[in-house]
């Protein structure tokens, strides 16, 4: 290991926070400046993430990149202990790209906008964190750092959406989102509690997740012990991953939240959620994890169904995109749920490629809203007249979405059902149906709102900025790329996933 | 020779209606008042004790003697300092009727 | 019997700082009126030296005074340290309130100064009368301290009901004292362990005496059933004394009780698990009342006055983890103190300046703070996410400390229930956040714009003020981030505590 | 032959090459594309030319025991969901396979995509998104040769989807109008639910075999270590998808509306080509379909049979001559379905080839006719072989062929079936069959007559004929549809005939069923006579018929009310269900449940802070009471 | 005699405490205070704590009573002869018979048998006054300090500062 290695992945998470932190010093005002600091600041962890994951190596499997640094010694036994595996590293890449993209693009942002990128950096600082600690101290830290500045990001920078018939504030939203997170994390609290009060009991008081997992291993968390702490991570994590029926706060916090928010959260904020519960969950309760995933795959199921058929009769673009995540999430929660080789794996793959797809969605829908100001599909039609690229984009996001192969959607997808049909064939069978549902909503959306002659209020309609149109070009590679040849990307996840007890 | 007992019944007596007068009362002087009766209690109770202790031959202090004399001190200085507050409000509410001062509530 | 000279240079902070307070007053006599922001200056210099004085004198001593009344240790010694600095902290936040919003300004200082003493003499008493006499120089500053804005019919009131309710409560902790003496003879807290040890054979006088004395602290803790004057005094009070009050004298009240409790209670081993339950049961009820209150609350003063009650819940749940085998627990509960100390300055001193600028104390009026006074709204947002419980700030890695010690001890139940409660707390903070950052600011008065009314909203704000600020939000974030160099520290303190 | 790969992978290059680059090019770079099929089309003819000599393994390549199939697998690895060999891990590689059936569909493709994409070149000239529409072309051909050429279910799931798309694309290509909107809509969403099927039975499939290869699951059910349920299940949901894309009744919905494509893409993807994946489907896995005693052909036969007469009969009433054509599209892929239904391997296979060329033939004159009138309806036409001769004759033989007049390749076919039918089936199915047989050629016969005899309309007088390069494709297909059945009899020499060429089990040579063959021809004859008389003479009037069926005809203009019926399931079912999903989850989860209990908080909060009441005695008295109740819980709790 | 005399005392000192809970009239309810308080100080003499007694006397009866009565005379207005309790007296009642409940039992239940009282030496008082209680004694002071001058500071009116 050269000495690189060693930090890298301090870096990966500092440099968001000196950003953050930098930027709060420099004088407000300038949008210009800062954006073009931020930029400066997600390239350099975009370029971090790029070689973290380059170098990861996947014919050595295991954790990487290991470092620790001593926090608090004694009784508590908290330390910074870094690393990845096979599940991490793809989503530290995520994280990077998806950052990179919401900061080009937010461009936008003229009001307040150092404060913006304060908040954005810390946040995706946090989520950083999430991906490369071994700590359940330092996971709970960064967890709770990635939630809390969502608050304000949705508060001051979101739109309030007003269809007469319902109103939803962006304060509500806000209100809503951050106070359903924490609610959830608190039970991840009360759940980390329970398991360093089972742990010191059995001799050892530690924080350390190779510790706890190594006393997981031992047997020394008894089943009745698993059974009754899992739900607390699976559900605490599940509001993130928008398991339903906690999944409310997301189509609103999602509509509710400026475009580089929307991208960051429904990209990479909600698979923190799925990532806890692999990472916590199963890793550290593995028998509790077995006795409750008829349920979760179960809940699941019900996410795909339900949040394709709502996303239905939606007439919100964001809102449509919203439901369609709380539909794709549970994708993610099977393929956990199965506790499958190729299940798990597709779970993670779905998180990478929903991250993108989802995050280019919102791109779209954020330039559509800048130009037109309405998201309603009853007003807009005809667009691909006006946004050729932008409507081009959102083709291919959408058939993504809707699992058409040759984009990456679909290997998850497929990779998902797989290991579903092997353990829960019923569930299995509706989820294919599910599937098949997404076209509805997907078509319906493109066919409203792109097809069609325009109308004159259109006429004037620029197509997106060069900026969106790269980062939207850039998305559209990765996800035909990753759809064509997703092998680099499942080889790291394989050996990631083959490491996970009871898989 | 009267038992302690009977001196700390008497001193509980004494402090219960210390303490109802402070509950019930309005004045706020009264309630003054009700607050030193409840200390007079407590040094009946210190007293007592302390004069009847080596009885048993357990220790032989009037440790209880000396805290009664702090009491008092503080007492005295509580009366004065409680009865200028009262005297201010009264002076800018001309009233010292513990209903009517209730500007902050909830 | 020891004589009064033996060993009284270890007390030669006391007598210095008293001697500070009277310097303070004599200096008073002299300075002609607008001179007398000196005083500020003269204290807070005074209390630097004391606290480098007592750290190099005291460091490392180990002694006990007075056969066993005062205790001279490494906790007494860390809690001077922290009643002083935080002294000098409240001086600077509240120098510009005091100078334009009060007379008297050197009884004002004089009067915190002696409050400082009785402070440090609760953290060092090992005796009832003796805690209690120091208690009430502490409450007595207070009470006058409350009133201080004599004119103010707010202020008067709170401060008769904070001296009759407070000379309630010191009435029923004498009788418990009373009580206590007249089972055991004696007043000194291990002898109270003793006691309550052999509790069988001696009279239940004891258990109830030492429960009025229970309720005699809580009383100062402010802890359900015993809170209502809190609300009320902290709203009344003028801004700084409120501040001085949330933070000052509840920490004091809590060393007491810390040292109280490890050497009166733990020692006593089955009989302190009895006992440990009245502790959880306060403490449950506190922190949920506390921030359920909270919740409707308009007044920004009191608000803080309930988050404050909910948080004297948390660190009760701390005290209820007490052990004689681990300090994890004591650990915590000081550093939550610290913490919560730091954090509620933070906050105290962004909304006094807004006092300051604009005499407003409403929530609603915070409107749009954030577009006049970004740094001040950014400092407030931080206190507010601190006390929330939310990283990177020291209110979070204060909270997981200490649920995490109480979660140890067995009081898993707890721990899950504070928890819960600081989910609650973070809905209303979220709502001051909301105006702060979210909202427009309202109309003033005049129907023009507040800014317009309040040309001081413009302004930035004063220097101490800022100082006070800059170096707590820096503090908060520190140890946020890298709390081990205090909690070393604390370690040692506990250790003296704990043995 | 290991280079067969090379035909799809030349439209795949073409596709983004054309997206990209084609606004640099000239011709938008339709010409790569039509290269690139080119291209397609010579591989077919070595692959072809290499098999009928010595189809001895090549390199990378084997044919497998007990089956005529060529396999080619690569090595070359798409992508392994798990560590490659362990346990539970599921490794794809690219592979093909190729059997008589892969290339004569192959032929077929590549052959009909060409004609159809020269023929494009002019037809489609002036469209604004010229190069786009070509680029969608290559795009399919390269899919769908990938379908046809796929080795295991895998890979030809997702031609299946991409082709899917491709149609959606096309079909929708005029995306202003509204109706071209909702068939591109409708038509993969009908499809789509056909999919389900089929991937569910792909899953099912390799749930018991652990593999995707074709091969290894056909081998399963050789050897019965696949279980007859499996098989069955299996086999019917794999008909699903089939169902969905043949256009099988009930799925056959979404074809006529397709309709509102382009010409040329009806001509090739829902006459020759796409459409006949289904059948191409069901032949491909016909082991299974015939394993075990062959439950699963009965319903193919007889869905196909209910297909192809429903189809028939609305092809009768319509009047929009694309609508009659993709009307007996339907119907004649109800034939194949059923001729597969009854074992008639080979002819179901002919028939595709001989209806692709003839069909894809007929659209392309329609198209012509369309093209310079600009009417759809027929009854706008007539006497149109005045002005456009060419587009007349080879349309006329499209038609001839189609309704089954001897040497024309359809009469061979459709005999082919008959004689399938009538050996596997009971006599129902040969007596409707024929039925279908003599309606297709009447209504072949009514839309020939319609357009091109009787009087000319003097709004067509403009009407010009087919430029070249409309015509010459069309004229070449004619060629084949004219003489394609000629293919079927063992010619001396190394070709013994279509039917020791593409068969299942054991070829057998061709054969011919006198009576049936002449029944068959009498019909034919009599049913152009009959459409003759009726529809270009008008010497016969059917008013009287008419009015006495007119219930029956109601029925039957309607097309079985099918389009009704789906649409208030849709409209009263799925989105009435969405909406309540939608309102439960707003009113309901959100409102009550979310809201629910912070509220309660907030009131609760509120509701108790009045317990502060501001009176000072009222907190001396809570200091007591607290006081006292903790006195008592220490009593309890310490004495 | 003992006996008596406590009995005696004893009356005095609770009629008086409820003369000053009960009686309407402030000034009487002063004075019912007072009794209350010569009689705890009676109650010390028995108890032969005469030093005790005599501060008892000076202070209570001397100092705090004259105070009181000036408070009383000065914030005297028209109201006091409605002044009466408030509203919540019987819950008050109530209130204080459970803590006199909880009280009395702990008294009762295996109390210390003290016998006969003793007399303390004023000199041991003041010798441990002086060096034990030296810490205690000395914040007395600077208690009583802080209460006169809050005392002033409250109380004096800013008009006669100039």
């Amino acid at each position: 290991m050269n000495e690189f290695d060693d930090v890298a992945l301090l870096l990966l998470i500092v440099v968001p926070l000196f950003g953050s932190l930098s930027m709060m010093l420099m004088p407000g005002g300038q949008s210009k400046e800062s954006w073009y600091f931020a930029i400066f600041i997600s390239a350099l962890s975009l370029a971090l993430a790029l070689v973290v994951f380059a170098d990861y190596d996947y014919d050595e499997g295991g954790f990487q990149y290991l470092t620790s640094y001593e926090w608090l010694p004694g009784p508590l036994d908290i330390s910074l202990s870094l690393g990845i595996d096979g599940i991490s590293a793809p989503m530290v890449l995520l994280n990077g790209i998806v950052l990179f993209g919401g900061v080009l693009v937010s461009q936008t942002v003229k009001h307040r906008t150092r404060d913006f990128f304060v908040l954005l950096f810390a946040l995706s600082a946090g989520v950083y964190g999430v991906f490369v600690v071994r700590d359940l101290f330092f996971l709970f830290f960064f967890y709770e750092l990635a939630v809390l500045p969502m608050y304000l990001l949705i508060g001051i920078w979101g739109s309030s959406t007003d269809f007469g018939t319902f109103l939803r504030t962006k304060e509500y939203g806000a209100m809503k989102l951050l106070i359903f997170l924490v609610a959830g994390s608190i039970l991840v609290w009360i759940g980390i509690l329970a398991l360093y009060v089972e742990a010191s009991d059995n001799g050892v008081a530690t924080f350390s997740l190779q510790g706890l997992a190594q006393m997981a291993e031992n047997g020394q968390f008894d089943n009745d012990f698993q059974t009754l702490v899992f739900p607390l991570f699976m559900v605490g994590f599940g509001v993130l991953a928008g398991l339903w029926p906690f999944h409310t706060w997301s189509p609103d916090g999602h509509v509710a939240a400026p475009t580089a928010v929307s991208m960051l959260h429904a990209g990479v904020l909600m698979k923190l959620g799925a990532y806890g519960i692999i990472r916590v969950g199963m890793f550290l309760l593995p028998e509790g994890a077995d006795n409750w995933m008829p349920v979760l795959i179960t809940l699941g199921t019900v996410n795909v169904v339900y949040g394709a058929v709502s996303a239905m009769s939606q007439n919100d673009l964001k809102y449509i995109i919203g439901y369609s995540s709380v539909s794709h999430m549970g994708y993610v929660l099977m393929g956990i749920a199965t506790l499958d080789n190729i299940g798990v794996g597709g779970a993670v793959l779905q998180m990478f490629s929903h991250g993108i797809m989802t995050a280019l969605m919102f791109l779209l829908v954020g330039a559509i809203y800048e130009r037109t100001h309405t998201r309603d599909i009853s007003v807009l039609n005809g667009l691909a007249k006006r946004m050729p690229k932008n409507s081009f984009f959102f083709a291919i996001a959408g058939l993504a979405s809707l699992g058409l192969p040759g984009l990456s959607g679909f290997i998850a997808e497929f990779m998902v059902f797989t290991g579903a049909f092997r353990t829960y064939l019923p569930l299995a069978i509706l989820a294919v149906i599910g599937a098949a549902l997404t076209a509805i909503y997907i078509l319906r959306l493109l066919a409203r709102t792109f097809m069609g002659e325009p109308d004159e209020r259109w006429n004037d309609l620029t197509d997106s900025s060069p900026v969106e149109m790269s980062v939207g070009a850039a998305f559209v590679a990765i996800i035909l790329f990753v759809g064509i040849w997703p092998d680099p990307l499942l080889r790291v996840i394989n050996v990631g996933v083959q490491s996970v007890p009871g898989v | 020779m009267v038992d302690l007992v009977y001196f700390q019944l008497l001193s509980a007596a004494l402090f219960a209606i210390g303490i109802y007068g402070v509950m019930a009362r309005r004045s706020a002087v009264l309630i003054v008042m009700s607050i030193e009766l409840m200390l007079n209690a407590v040094n009946i109770n210190l007293i007592a004790a302390a004069s009847h202790m080596d009885g048993t031959g357990k220790f032989a202090n009037f440790d209880g003697e000396l805290i009664a004399i702090f009491i008092i001190t503080v007492a005295a200085a509580e009366v004065g300092l409680a009865l200028a507050i009262i005297l201010r409000i009264f002076r800018n509410r001309s009233t010292v009727n513990v209903d009517e001062i209730n500007l902050m509530k909830w | 019997m020891t004589s009064l000279s033996e060993n009284i240079d270890l007390l030669t902070p006391e007598f210095a700082l008293a001697g500070l307070a009277f310097l303070v007053f004599a200096v008073d006599l002299f300075l002609p009126e607008g001179r007398k922001g000196m005083l500020a200056w003269l204290s807070m210099a005074g209390l630097i030296a004391l606290i480098v004085l007592s750290i190099v004198m005291l460091w490392d001593e180990q002694e006990s005074l007075y056969d066993g009344l005062l205790a001279v240790d490494d906790f007494a010694l860390f809690f001077k340290v922290f009643f002083m600095g935080m002294g000098i902290f409240i001086i600077l936040s509240s120098m510009d309130f005091v100078e334009n919003k009060l007379k008297h300004q050197g009884e004002f200082y004089g009067l915190l100064l002696f409050s400082i003493l009785g402070m440090n003499v609760m953290a060092q008493s090992r005796e009832l009368l003796t805690a209690y006499i120091a208690l009430e120089l502490l409450s007595f500053s207070l009470y006058v301290l409350a009133a201080y804005a004599k004119d103010s019919a707010k202020s008067n009131e709170s401060a008769l009901k904070y001296i009759i309710v407070g000379a309630v409560s010191s009435g029923i902790l004498l009788y418990g004292v009373s009580m206590v003496y007249s089972t055991l003879g004696v007043t000194k807290f291990e002898d109270i362990a003793a006691g309550l040890a052999s509790a069988s054979e001696v009279a239940p006088a004891l258990w109830v005496g030492v429960g009025l004395i229970l309720v005699g602290l809580m009383f100062k803790v402010s802890a359900v059933p015993f809170h209502m004057w809190a609300p009320d005094v902290y709203e009344g009070a003028p801004y700084p004394v409120t501040a001085y009050l949330a933070i000052g004298s509840k920490a004091a009240a809590f060393a007491l009780i810390l040292r109280l409790v490890s050497e009166g209670f733990v020692p006593a081993a089955e009989r302190w698990e009895q006992w440990q339950l009245v502790f959880a049961v306060v403490a449950a009820v506190t922190m949920l009342v506390g921030n359920l209150v909270a919740l409707a609350q308009k007044n920004l003063k009191r608000l803080m006055a309930y988050s404050s009650i909910g948080h004297a819940g948390f660190i009760l749940a701390g005290i209820t983890a007490l052990s004689s085998d681990s300090h994890l627990a004591s650990n915590g509960v000081m550093f939550y103190l610290v913490g919560y100390a730091i954090t509620n300055l933070v906050v105290f001193a962004a909304i006094i300046s807004f006092f300051n600028m604009t005499g407003k104390e409403m929530i609603a009026d915070l409107g749009g703070l954030a577009d006049q006074q970004p740094f001040l709204a950014a400092c407030l947002g931080m206190g507010l996410f601190s006390l929330a419980g939310l990283p990177i700030f020291v209110g979070f890695t204060m909270k997981f400390y200490l649920f995490t010690a109480v979660a140890t001890e067995g009081f898993l139940w707890l721990a899950a229930l504070a928890v819960f409660a600081s989910l609650i707390s973070l809905y209303y903070y979220l709502q001051v956040l909301r105006q702060v950052y979210i909202e427009p600011a309202p109309p003033g008065e005049g129907g023009s714009a507040m800014a317009d009314e309040h040309p001081a909203l413009n302004r930035i704000p004063s220097l101490p003020l800022l100082t006070v600020l800059g170096t707590g939000a820096a503090a908060m974030i520190w140890l946020g981030v890298y709390p081990r160099p205090l909690i070393e520290v604390i370690e040692v303190a506990s250790r003296a505590l704990v043995t | 032959m290991e280079w067969a790969w090379l035909i799809p992978v030349f439209s795949f290059a073409a596709a983004p090459a054309v997206v990209i680059f084609g606004k640099y090019l000239p011709g938008k770079g339709s010409w790569l594309s039509i290269l690139a099929i080119g291209g397609g089309f010579v591989v077919f003819w070595l692959v072809l030319d290499s098999w009928l000599d010595a189809h001895t393994g090549t390199i990378g390549c084997f044919t497998s025991e007990n089956t005529s199939l060529l396999t080619c697998d690569y090595e070359r690895s798409w992508f392994n969901a798990g560590i490659v060999g362990a346990v539970g891990s599921v490794s794809l590689n690219w592979g093909i396979l190729i059997d008589p059936l892969t290339i004569a569909m192959l032929g077929l493709v590549t052959f009909v995509a060409l004609m159809v994409q020269v023929y494009s070149l002019s037809y489609m000239k002036d469209d604004p998104r010229f190069g786009w529409y070509f680029a969608v072309h290559s795009l399919f051909a390269a899919a769908m040769l990938t379908l046809v050429l796929a080795d295991n279910f895998l890979l030809l799931y997702v031609a299946w989807e991409l082709v899917g798309i491709c149609s959606y694309l096309l079909i929708g290509f005029w995306h202003e109008r509204q109706a071209a909107r909702e068939a591109a809509k409708k038509a993969f969403i009908v499809t789509r639910i056909g999919d389900v099927g089929l991937l569910v039975g792909i899953l099912l499939i390799w749930r018991d075999v652990g593999s995707f290869s074709m091969l290894d699951a056909f081998e399963a059910v050789r050897t019965g270590a696949m279980s007859e349920g499996v098989a069955t299940a299996s086999a019917i949901l794999l008909f699903l998808g089939a169902m969905g894309k043949s256009a099988q009744v009930p799925f056959h919905v979404w074809l006529p509306d397709a309709m509102e494509g382009p010409t040329p893409v009806s001509a090739l993807i829902h006459a020759a080509t796409m459409v006949v994946a289904g059948v191409y489907l069901v032949a491909r896995t016909f082991p299974l379909f015939e394993a075990y005693d062959a439950d699963p052909l009965l319903l193919v036969s007889i869905v196909g049979l209910v297909t192809a007469l429903g189809a028939s009969t609305i092809a009768l009433v319509a009047t929009d001559l694309k609508r009659i054509l993709a009307y007996s599209t339907i119907s004649h892929l109800g034939l194949m379905m059923l001729s597969l239904g009854a074992f008639g391997y080979t002819a179901a296979i002919f028939h595709m080839m001989a209806h692709g060329f003839s069909k894809a033939l007929l659209f392309l004159g329609a198209g012509s006719v369309l093209h310079s009138t600009e009417f759809q309806e027929t009854g706008e036409m007539g006497g149109l072989r005045k002005v456009m001769p060419v587009t007349a004759i080879v349309f006329s033989i499209g038609a001839l062929s189609l309704g089954g007049i001897p040497i024309l390749a359809g009469f061979w076919s459709k005999d082919e079936i008959l004689v399938a039918v009538n050996d596997h089936r009971n006599v129902t199915f040969i007596a409707l069959t024929l039925f279908t047989a003599f309606l297709s050629a009447l209504y072949m016969g009514r839309a020939m007559f319609l357009v091109f005899f009787g009087p000319l309309k003097d709004q067509n007088n403009h009407v010009h004929d087919a430029p070249i390069a409309m015509a010459l494709p069309m004229a070449l297909l004619g060629v084949l549809a004219l003489g394609f059945g000629l293919i079927s009899f063992n010619w001396p020499g190394s070709f013994g005939g279509f039917g020791t060429f593409v068969f299942f089990g054991h070829g057998e040579p061709f054969h011919f069923e006198v009576w049936l063959g002449a029944l068959s021809i009498i019909m034919a004859v009599a049913a152009f006579v009959a459409a003759y008389k009726i529809y270009a003479l008008r010497s016969v009037s059917l008013q009287g018929l008419r009015s006495r069926n007119s219930g029956l005809l109601k029925i039957v203009e309607n097309k079985y009310y099918f389009d009704e019926v789906y649409q208030w399931t849709i409209d009263r079912v799925v989105l009435v269900f969405s909406r309540f999903i939608a309102y439960f989850d707003r009113a309901i989860v959100n409102d009550i449940i979310v809201n629910g209990p912070a509220d309660v908080t907030r009131k609760f909060g509120i509701m108790i802070r009045v317990h502060v009441t501001g009176h000072v005695y009222s907190y001396a008295m809570a200091m007591a009471l607290g006081s006292v109740g903790l006195g008592i819980f220490v009593w309890l709790r310490v004495a | 005699m003992a006996w008596f005399v406590f009995i005696l005392l004893a009356v005095l000192t609770i009629g008086g405490a409820l003369g000053v809970v009960v009686v309407r009239n402030v000034v009487h309810a002063a004075l019912a205070l007072l009794v209350s308080l010569v009689a705890v100080a009676g109650l010390y003499l028995v108890l032969f704590a005469e030093f005790l007694a005599l501060v008892q006397v000076l202070i209570y009866g001397g100092a705090i009573i004259i105070v009181l009565m000036f408070a009383i005379m000065l914030t005297r207005n028209s109201d006091y002869p409605r002044i009466t309790d408030n509203k919540q007296w019987p819950l008050a009642a109530v209130a204080a018979l459970a803590f006199l409940g909880v009280l009395v039992p702990s008294f009762l239940i295996n109390s210390v048998e003290g016998t006969h009282a003793q007399n303390a030496s004023l000199t041991g008082i003041g010798e441990s006054l002086f060096t034990t209680w030296a810490v205690p004694f000395e914040i007395a002071s600077l208690v009583l300090l802080v209460a006169l001058i809050g005392a002033i500071i409250i109380a004096r009116s800013d008009e006669e500062e100039g």
